[in-house]
């Protein structure tokens, strides 16, 4: 019993809640990816640097709020700066709308236009995040780190192994599902939400029922800044700030979006988490876990390892065509164009 | 003759920037009017509906509803005025059900709808049989009666039809048909673009025939029916 | 020719055609009717290799053609048109025609580049050939014009003119009059019928417009619910109690309130 | 007309800035821009060949490349010296095992009904292949990497001249291309593109991790070259004498020679592969796949196998790719995989072809050679702006140090306006499809 | 080779790409020590050095040579101070600078490939090579008892070849590694590694990569999933981000980097510091080395032509002479300038041996207290 307990254990606390984790950051950036590409209709590079700049100016802010004391206990002071980095994102989107994308929304242009259209501006993006504040790492974190360690689990529980949660992996999930729900019921229920699936779905009709498409574009963007902005935050918060993996989470974030079905929040979320399992599961050496459960002479004398982890990138892009070969628009009906 | 209530007076334009295709054409409808529009392919007549819409320049010409000049108005613009339209195609929101499609004809109405609701199902009461169903999902002709009620819904000053019968079966014609008389009877002028210009002008008030974005013919249903030339050019025979 | 032989097709818990058994004579047009959503163009689409059926078969001269892919049934003379215009919209009309022929060596690749004087040849006789065609249809002006920028009924004829590049067998239409002027129809109707006399086409056409289909069609075969309702000439099918029930309906009712007024 | 004066104004344009290059800066750093300019056209027309003509959106040129650059290490690198018996036959066999399992077990599935004994089936037969394949690679890949891991412990090249592994390299990317196709070209748009993005990067992780096959990340450097060395020919009395006889420095000119010569290499290979892909555009083929591009349905009703002609394009446009990055590959002299990232060997290509006009191959070729001119010479455009934007702060200003700190982070920005303000000025590309 | 008022290096790092964050410093230690030869006024004939730089990308071979490309053919440069990434220093290499006769010293490209790379004798490198520290980092780890360790690596020729010299000391010593476990740089996310790390099981996790990158990341996941609690750090992973980010979180953990009992990396901190940089960062001794060496060996030469240069390098960067440290090169010009012998130690103990490789002495550290603390020296 005992055994199964740590089995359990070891397999939550190095498989389970990281996936969980992770999966809720890479679906918080589908999100936006996805509701971009439901609307506006096109894949949109510039949302990995989207959130490096909410990330920023939430950054810089709790830098400020830091030296002048503000704080929020136990909590990262960072969630106080958030809506600053919020407005600051908004800013930038809606600027950058304006001058760059209306102009092609209006010529009607194809998709693949508008995608290097925001390759364009992601370059540009690049260059003012790493102006203000350069390529680094940047620490901004604090509050209390664990809800709890794993050196605590093990004192209060007497099992062998740890387990640690951390406070910003719980923060994490819940705002992704508090997101979403958010974001599922915007959508389906508000009059705004509904003008928005109206302009995705038919644009002309839209049109020819009183809805503003500028309007719907704009709350779109809002909504995106705010999206981007939090997910960069809380990446930032469980790992680190740094331009760069910004720009290199864009890929696991477009497959998520892309495997749960482009345009569908739901399928954001699962997506994120399909990526984020197939990348930790198929790499993770059973040994230990089957230490704990199986009879002393059969333990295994390897690692029980599927594959090496130089191939958890190559794994969950096999996982990824696998389930497009068989749900060939992603795991909940997406669009496609 | 006093001004009609909702006239495309000479208007001449096109597509961008693209060459005219409506050369001093004139539409015009009163309450409780039904006017079809008919003609051959590629004459101008969805162009026209558009144009009187506002979802193309109308380079000379005007359009005026109840006496105001509109045309400058943008399209949104001119359904706050109280113009109701069902496009030829892609008139409905597919992937949205056929009471959230309802509910977005009503989308500038700041009063309670739901009355306007029930006089729509009451009106095409399939549709209250599958109001929760996504509306891609439909038959041709239960997508025009969703398309039809959605215009409704804004309580307009004017109903314009493109096209409402194309693909539906005799008997949906007919229904729909049917609905349109009786919309009309309360009062609402209605402005329609028909193929099956044989049945329409049977009930039009109106009829307008255009040729290469220009009036050809105008009289009332009767006596373009009536007219030899206009039977065997246009309504084969 | 074409036999159909119990054919469903299901999606998901749907059932789009449900049973439908009918057969097809050379060398007749063959009306189908049926209400909106009876499976008639999911028929088609069956029949012509575009959805593999979830039961049933389809023979056609005999040979067993079920599931076979359309490109395939091209090739032995199955063609059909779309309901909705299916025009290549970025090519010219008469390269929406001269595409159509199969077995051009041009269209081997190695050929486009060390075998470019029979392709010249080749295409200079198709050339000659699509304006033929052209001309027949009455759009001979509209060759060199973008086929997405003519208006839907010349699409439609365009549509026709692809099914004359080849010698077809058998040639599904489905709805043709849709959207296109009633004049404009009968002229379609005319082409129909001098292609089946002159060429020994057999036409199978989907339509609403019983005027249409009074002028073109021999047998009639009305569907509704997936199944075949009726069969017939036109008059048997429209004194058909059910048939009329289902599809044609008896006319206005609000007739008294258009007195009225 | 006025539209082939356009054209030829827009190359001109591009021909101007190399010269400007040559006279500002050097001869070496223009001819280098060109040599590199042209690879890149290459890639355009095999991407403006599937995407422009056919509608495929493919995002995995990087792994095409980059098995282009693998066949360079696999035809021209000396043999390593007892890999072939310590461990190459192995490998072949294990391969070979590795095949016939999966080809069994396609069989199979058709065989077999349906049903949990098939899926039963199936499972035993992929686990044991799976095991039975490692039971043979594993030992005969820990014997290859034995052999001076230092600097071989890969199976080493056949030795063969390395123009040879030009077209070697296109056949290597058919070959994958083929693979790829045959599972994923049922996908459309944005999930096609996320597929072969993916098969792409599983395509650099084994180059990366597969030592045995050209070392992985520690690379195998100093590839053979098709035309002489530089210090060679600087130690030629011969060279150096008519070098003198037209004036040049023996250092500038082995460069420049050495240079102008894979510039007539490259020159040759992109007129030859423009020449047939606007032979096969203009002709009754380039027809099909236009129609096949306006509209699938359509084009199967009447008679074209779409399945097979996606194929065969993907293929092509594939193979084009590979040899452009076996081109590349024997100009760097290197093959080090860590390199292969999607912005550069991807997304910079469509860069390319959608600024210079997809759809039409003179397009694609140009908006290469501009591009990839801009890739490069945004880097002292950048600074200068910078240096414009700070001239008048005063000199010991922390934000202009801050500025001149980041200059380096001008060049993508740079790039980035640049690319909007073409865009904005011609939204279909430079050289639109007619 | 002729004399002139002006010097021109060039700095070829990749300052937009996978390793931006670690390039700003090191070409501000290098420019720095370019100043303070222009400051002292005793390079050849008073010579100011200016310094160029390039941007390599790190991954773009294309764009590093042609950056070359325009360094020395067009900007004219004397002596070039780079690359960083193995990939494309080996391209700037064998494409620009053998052909063109330059001459180029790496700071951080390790790969072992490079060293039988065809060189003229024009490429040296001051970062050590990892055969030899394996061996110290086996010789460390066996005398604190540590018998099993499980072993990550950045993917990468700098990773992959020390991991391999290290697995191969260590068991060759009685040691067993548990699993060894590549990781990628810049990535979003090291569970799936933590995980597989933590199944194997160890004493102490080694990590072989850097730590302003993926290192970081890992052992971050590492302790916070409670996998590992004590690391090793080879020289990649030494920087002042170990006290400020992780503290007393890993105290007891070991590490090695090359370095004599010299005031060195104390000199280029502190000089860091004055000039506003982080002079612990990884390579950015080195680079102050790699400039270093290159301006030394022109005084040497007498002559700032790389083919007169470049045989003195070796001359300046060992015995025999007057020991040479960061902060010391007015000194040291002025030796040469005398005709004197100087053996430059530079910030990392710069010791050159066949095909211009560093071999090192490394100085040994633990974390105490959440501070770095000098063990001693080997
Ligand atoms: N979006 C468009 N852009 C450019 N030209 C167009 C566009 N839509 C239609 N046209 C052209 O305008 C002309 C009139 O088209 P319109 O759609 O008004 O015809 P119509 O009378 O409604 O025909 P139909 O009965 O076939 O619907 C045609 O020649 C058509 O080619
Ligand atoms: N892909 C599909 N998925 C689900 N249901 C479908 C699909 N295609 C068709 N159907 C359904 O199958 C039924 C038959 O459709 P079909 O298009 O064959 O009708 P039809 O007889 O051609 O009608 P119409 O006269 O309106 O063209 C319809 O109820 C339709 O909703
Ligand atoms: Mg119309
Ligand atoms: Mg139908």
């Amino acid at each position: 019993m005992v055994d199964f307990l740590n089995a359990l254990v070891a397999l939550s606390n190095f498989v389970l809640i990281p996936a969980i984790a992770y999966g809720s950051q890479l679906a918080l950036g589908a999100l936006g990816v996805t509701l971009i590409y439901g609307i506006l209709r096109f894949s949109n590079f510039a949302h990995g640097d989207t959130m490096a700049f909410g990330a920023m100016i939430t950054v810089l802010i709790t830098w400020w709020m830091q030296s002048v004391g503000i704080n929020l206990g136990p909590l990262p002071t960072a969630l106080l700066a958030l809506p600053f980095g919020i407005l600051g994102c908004m800013a930038l989107v809606l600027f950058t709308d304006r001058v760059v994308y209306k102009f092609y929304r209006e010529q009607k242009a194809k998709p693949v236009i508008l995608v290097i259209v925001s390759m364009g501006v992601m370059f540009i993006m690049n260059g003012l995040v790493r102006f203000i504040i350069g390529p680094g790492d940047q620490k901004f974190a604090d509050g209390e780190r664990f809800l709890i360690s794993a050196r605590e689990f093990k004192q209060l529980t007497g099992l062998r192994e740890g387990l640690a949660i951390k406070t910003t992996q719980c923060l994490t999930v819940v705002v992704a599902i508090i997101c979403v729900a958010l974001l599922f019921w915007f959508l389906n229920k508000t009059r705004t939400g509904k003008s928005m699936r109206a302009y995705s779905d038919n644009e002309d009709l839209a049109l020819l029922s009183g809805i503003n498409p500028e309007r719907v574009v704009m709350y779109t963007w809002l909504i995106v800044a705010t999206l981007a902005t939090v997910a960069g935050v809380l990446y930032g918060l469980d790992k680190t700030f740094k331009p760069f993996i910004y720009f290199q989470l864009l890929l696991p974030i477009f497959a998520s979006a892309i495997v749960g079905g482009l345009g569908n929040p739901l399928g954001a979320i699962a997506g994120g988490f399909v990526i984020a399992f197939s990348e930790v599961t198929v790499t993770y050496a059973w040994k230990k876990v089957l230490k704990y459960l199986l009879p002393e002479n059969l333990e295994p004398s390897s690692l029980v390892q599927l594959l090496s982890t130089d191939y958890k990138f190559a794994v969950s892009f096999v996982i990824l065509l696998i389930v497009l070969l068989f749900k060939p628009t992603g795991l909940f009906k997406g669009k496609s164009v | 003759m006093s001004e009609p209530f909702l006239i495309g007076d000479t208007m001449t334009g096109g597509y961008g920037k693209g060459p005219d295709i409506l050369h001093d054409c004139t539409i015009a409808v009163n309450p409780g009017e039904i006017a079809v529009i008919v003609g051959p392919n590629g004459a101008g007549k969805s162009t026209a509906m558009k144009a009187v819409f506002g979802m193309l320049d109308v380079r000379s010409g005007s359009v005026r509803l109840d006496g105001e000049d509109i045309t400058k108005l943008s399209p949104q613009a001119r359904v706050v005025k109280g113009m109701g339209f069902v496009p030829q195609t892609n008139n409905i929101f597919t992937s949205m059900t056929v009471e959230e499609n309802l509910e977005m004809g009503a989308f500038i109405r700041t009063d309670d709808f739901s009355d306007t609701l029930e006089q729509v199902y009451h009106l095409f009461p399939i549709l209250k049989d599958k109001r929760y169903q996504a509306a891609g999902e439909l038959s041709g002709g239960q997508r025009q009666q969703v398309a039809v009620g959605r215009a409704l819904m804004t309580q307009p000053k004017v109903l314009m039809l493109d096209e409402p019968t194309a693909g539906v079966s005799p008997i949906v014609m007919d229904e729909l048909f049917d609905r349109i008389i009786e919309v009309s009877r309360t009062g609402l002028p209605i402005l329609m673009v028909e193929q099956n210009a044989k049945q329409a002008l049977e009930i039009a008030d109106k009829g307008y025939v255009l040729v290469q974005g220009a009036n050809a013919y105008t009289g009332t249903g009767k006596e373009l029916l009536a007219d030899p030339e206009v039977r065997k050019s246009f309504l084969g025979g | 020719m074409i036999v159909v032989e119990d054919v469903h097709k299901h999606f998901g818990g749907f059932h789009a055609v449900d049973g439908a058994s009918l057969e097809i004579a050379e060398g007749t047009i063959t009306g189908l009717i049926g209400p909106n959503g009876a499976g008639k163009t999911t028929l088609f689409n069956v029949i012509a290799g575009v959805l593999p059926p979830t039961s049933g078969k389809v023979t056609m001269a005999g040979e067993d053609i079920t599931g076979l892919p359309p490109h395939t049934l091209f090739h032995k003379g199955l063609l059909r048109t779309f309901q909705i215009a299916h025009e290549f919209s970025s090519m010219t009309c008469r390269e929406n025609l001269m595409m159509v022929p199969g077995a051009q060596s041009g269209e081997a690749l190695w050929n486009t580049w060390f075998g470019r004087k029979r392709i010249a040849d080749e295409e200079r006789a198709l050339k000659a050939k699509a304006d033929e065609v052209l001309e027949f249809l009455t759009i001979e002006h509209l060759a060199d014009h973008k086929a997405g920028q003519v208006s839907g009924g010349q699409k439609k004829l365009l549509e026709l003119g692809r099914t004359m590049m080849v010698d077809a067998k058998i040639v599904f239409l489905d709805e043709v009059g849709a959207g296109v002027n009633r004049t404009l129809l009968m002229t379609i109707g005319d082409t129909i019928m001098r292609l089946n006399k002159e060429r020994g086409y057999t036409f199978v056409v989907i339509e609403h417009d019983m005027d249409f289909i009074g002028k073109i069609c021999g047998p009639v075969i009305c569907m509704a619910e997936g199944k075949v309702l009726a069969e017939g000439s036109l008059a048997e099918i429209k004194a058909n109690e059910q048939v009329i029930e289902a599809y044609l309906g008896t006319g206005l009712k609000n007739k008294e309130k258009l007195e009225q007024a | 007309m006025s539209e082939m004066m356009k054209n030829t104004a827009l190359f001109a344009l591009v021909a101007a800035l190399i010269l400007i290059t040559g006279f500002y800066q050097s001869w070496n750093s223009a001819i280098f821009i060109l040599n590199m300019g042209l690879i890149s056209a290459v890639m355009a027309i095999g991407v403006n060949l599937q995407w422009g003509f056919a509608g495929l959106f493919n995002v995995g040129i990087m792994g095409f490349v980059a098995l282009g650059g693998l066949a360079v290490v696999l035809i021209a690198e000396v043999p390593t010296p007892g890999a072939w018996t310590s461990g190459g036959v192995g490998v072949i066999m294990a391969l070979i095992l590795g095949a016939m399992t999966i080809v069994a077990a396609t069989v199979l599935n058709k065989m077999i009904q349906p049903g949990r004994s098939r899926t039963l089936i199936m499972l035993a037969i992929l686990i044991g292949g799976f095991f039975l394949f490692r039971a043979v690679f594993d030992p005969a890949v820990s014997g290859i990497e034995k052999i001076n891991p230092a600097a071989q412990g890969n199976i080493g090249g056949l030795g063969l001249p390395v123009l040879l592994a030009w077209p070697a390299g296109g056949l290597l990317a058919a070959g994958a291309a083929w693979l790829i196709g045959k599972t994923a070209l049922g996908l459309r748009s944005d999930y096609l593109a996320i597929a072969t993005l993916g098969i792409a990067e599983i395509i650099i992780a084994v180059m990366k991790n597969e030592d045995w096959l050209a070392r992985g990340v520690k690379n195998v450097i100093g590839l053979p070259r098709p035309l002489p060395n530089e210090i060679d020919l600087q130690n030629d009395p011969g060279f150096v004498e008519s070098a003198a006889s037209l004036g040049l420095d023996p250092v500038t000119a082995s460069t420049l020679y050495v240079k102008l010569g894979y510039s007539v290499l490259f020159t040759v290979v992109l007129l030859v592969l423009l020449w047939m892909a606007q032979m096969a555009l203009k002709s009754p083929w380039g027809r099909m796949m236009r129609a096949i591009r306006d509209n699938e349905v359509a084009a199967r009703a009447m008679g074209k196998d779409v399945t097979k002609r996606h194929l065969q394009i993907f293929v092509l446009g594939s193979a084009i790719c590979g040899v452009a990055g076996a081109m590349m590959t024997t100009l760097d002299g290197q093959l080090t995989p860590g390199t292969y990232q999607p912005l550069r060997f991807t997304f910079l290509i469509w860069v390319m072809v959608i600024v210079g006009g997809s759809g039409n191959n003179f397009g694609a070729v140009l908006g290469a050679m501009l591009i990839w001119f801009l890739w490069v010479q945004v880097e002292p455009m950048g600074l200068f702006f910078m240096e414009l934007i700070t001239s008048g702060m005063a000199d010991d200003s922390d934000l202009k140090k801050h500025l001149i700190d980041s200059a380096a982070h001008m060049r993508l920005l740079t790039m980035g306006v640049i690319l909007l303000l073409v865009l904005r000025f011609s939204p279909r590309g430079l050289i639109p499809e007619k | 080779g002729g004399h002139a008022k002006e010097v021109k290096l060039g700095i070829i790092f990749g300052f937009t790409g996978p390793i931006e964050s670690l390039t700003p410093p090191m070409a501000a230690a290098a420019e720095m020590a370019m100043k303070e030869v222009t400051d002292s006024g005793l390079l050849l004939d008073a010579a100011t050095v200016t310094p160029i730089r390039a941007d390599s990308t790190c991954i773009d071979s294309g764009a590093a040579t042609s950056a070359a490309e325009r360094l020395i053919t067009s900007d004219g440069i004397n002596g070039l101070v780079g690359g960083d990434c193995s990939g494309v220093t080996g391209a700037i290499l064998s494409n620009v600078a053998l052909p063109n006769g330059m001459l180029m010293i790496s700071p951080s490209a390790t790969s072992p490939a490079l060293s039988t790379a065809e060189d003229n004798g024009l490429f040296f490198r001051t970062a050590p090579s990892d055969a030899r520290q394996g061996v110290v980092m086996t010789e460390i780890l066996m005398e604190q008892g540590v018998k099993e360790v499980a072993l990550t690596y950045t993917n990468n020729d700098y990773g992959k070849g020390l991991a391999d010299s290290f697995q191969q000391a260590f068991e060759a010593a009685g040691g067993t590694i548990t699993i060894t476990a590549a990781h990628e740089d810049g990535k979003a996310d090291y569970s799936a590694e933590v995980g597989a790390l933590a199944a194997a099981g160890g004493e102490k996790l080694v990590i072989a990569g850097y730590v302003d990158q993926g290192g970081s990341g890992v052992m971050r996941a590492a302790l916070d999933s409670g996998a590992f609690d004590t690391f090793h750090f080879p020289d990649g992973m030494y920087g002042a981000k170990l006290e400020n980010d992780f503290g007393d979180e890993i105290d007891g953990s070991t590490g090695q980097l090359p370095g004599t009992d010299s005031p060195g990396a104390d000199t280029i901190k502190a000089m860091g510091e004055a000039n506003g940089f982080d002079g612990t960062s990884s390579f950015v001794s080195e680079s102050y080395d790699a400039a270093a060496l290159i301006m030394l060996a022109m005084q040497a030469a007498n002559s700032k032509d790389p083919a007169d240069y470049k045989g003195k390098v070796m001359d300046v960067a060992n015995a025999p002479g007057e020991k040479i440290y960061p902060g010391e090169l007015a000194k040291a010009l002025q030796i040469l300038k005398d005709g004197g012998e100087i053996d430059y130690v530079g910030a990392t103990a710069v010791e050159l041996i066949g095909g211009g490789e560093s071999a090192g002495n490394y100085r040994q550290y633990e974390i105490k207290d959440g501070k770095i603390t000098t063990v001693q020296f080997r």
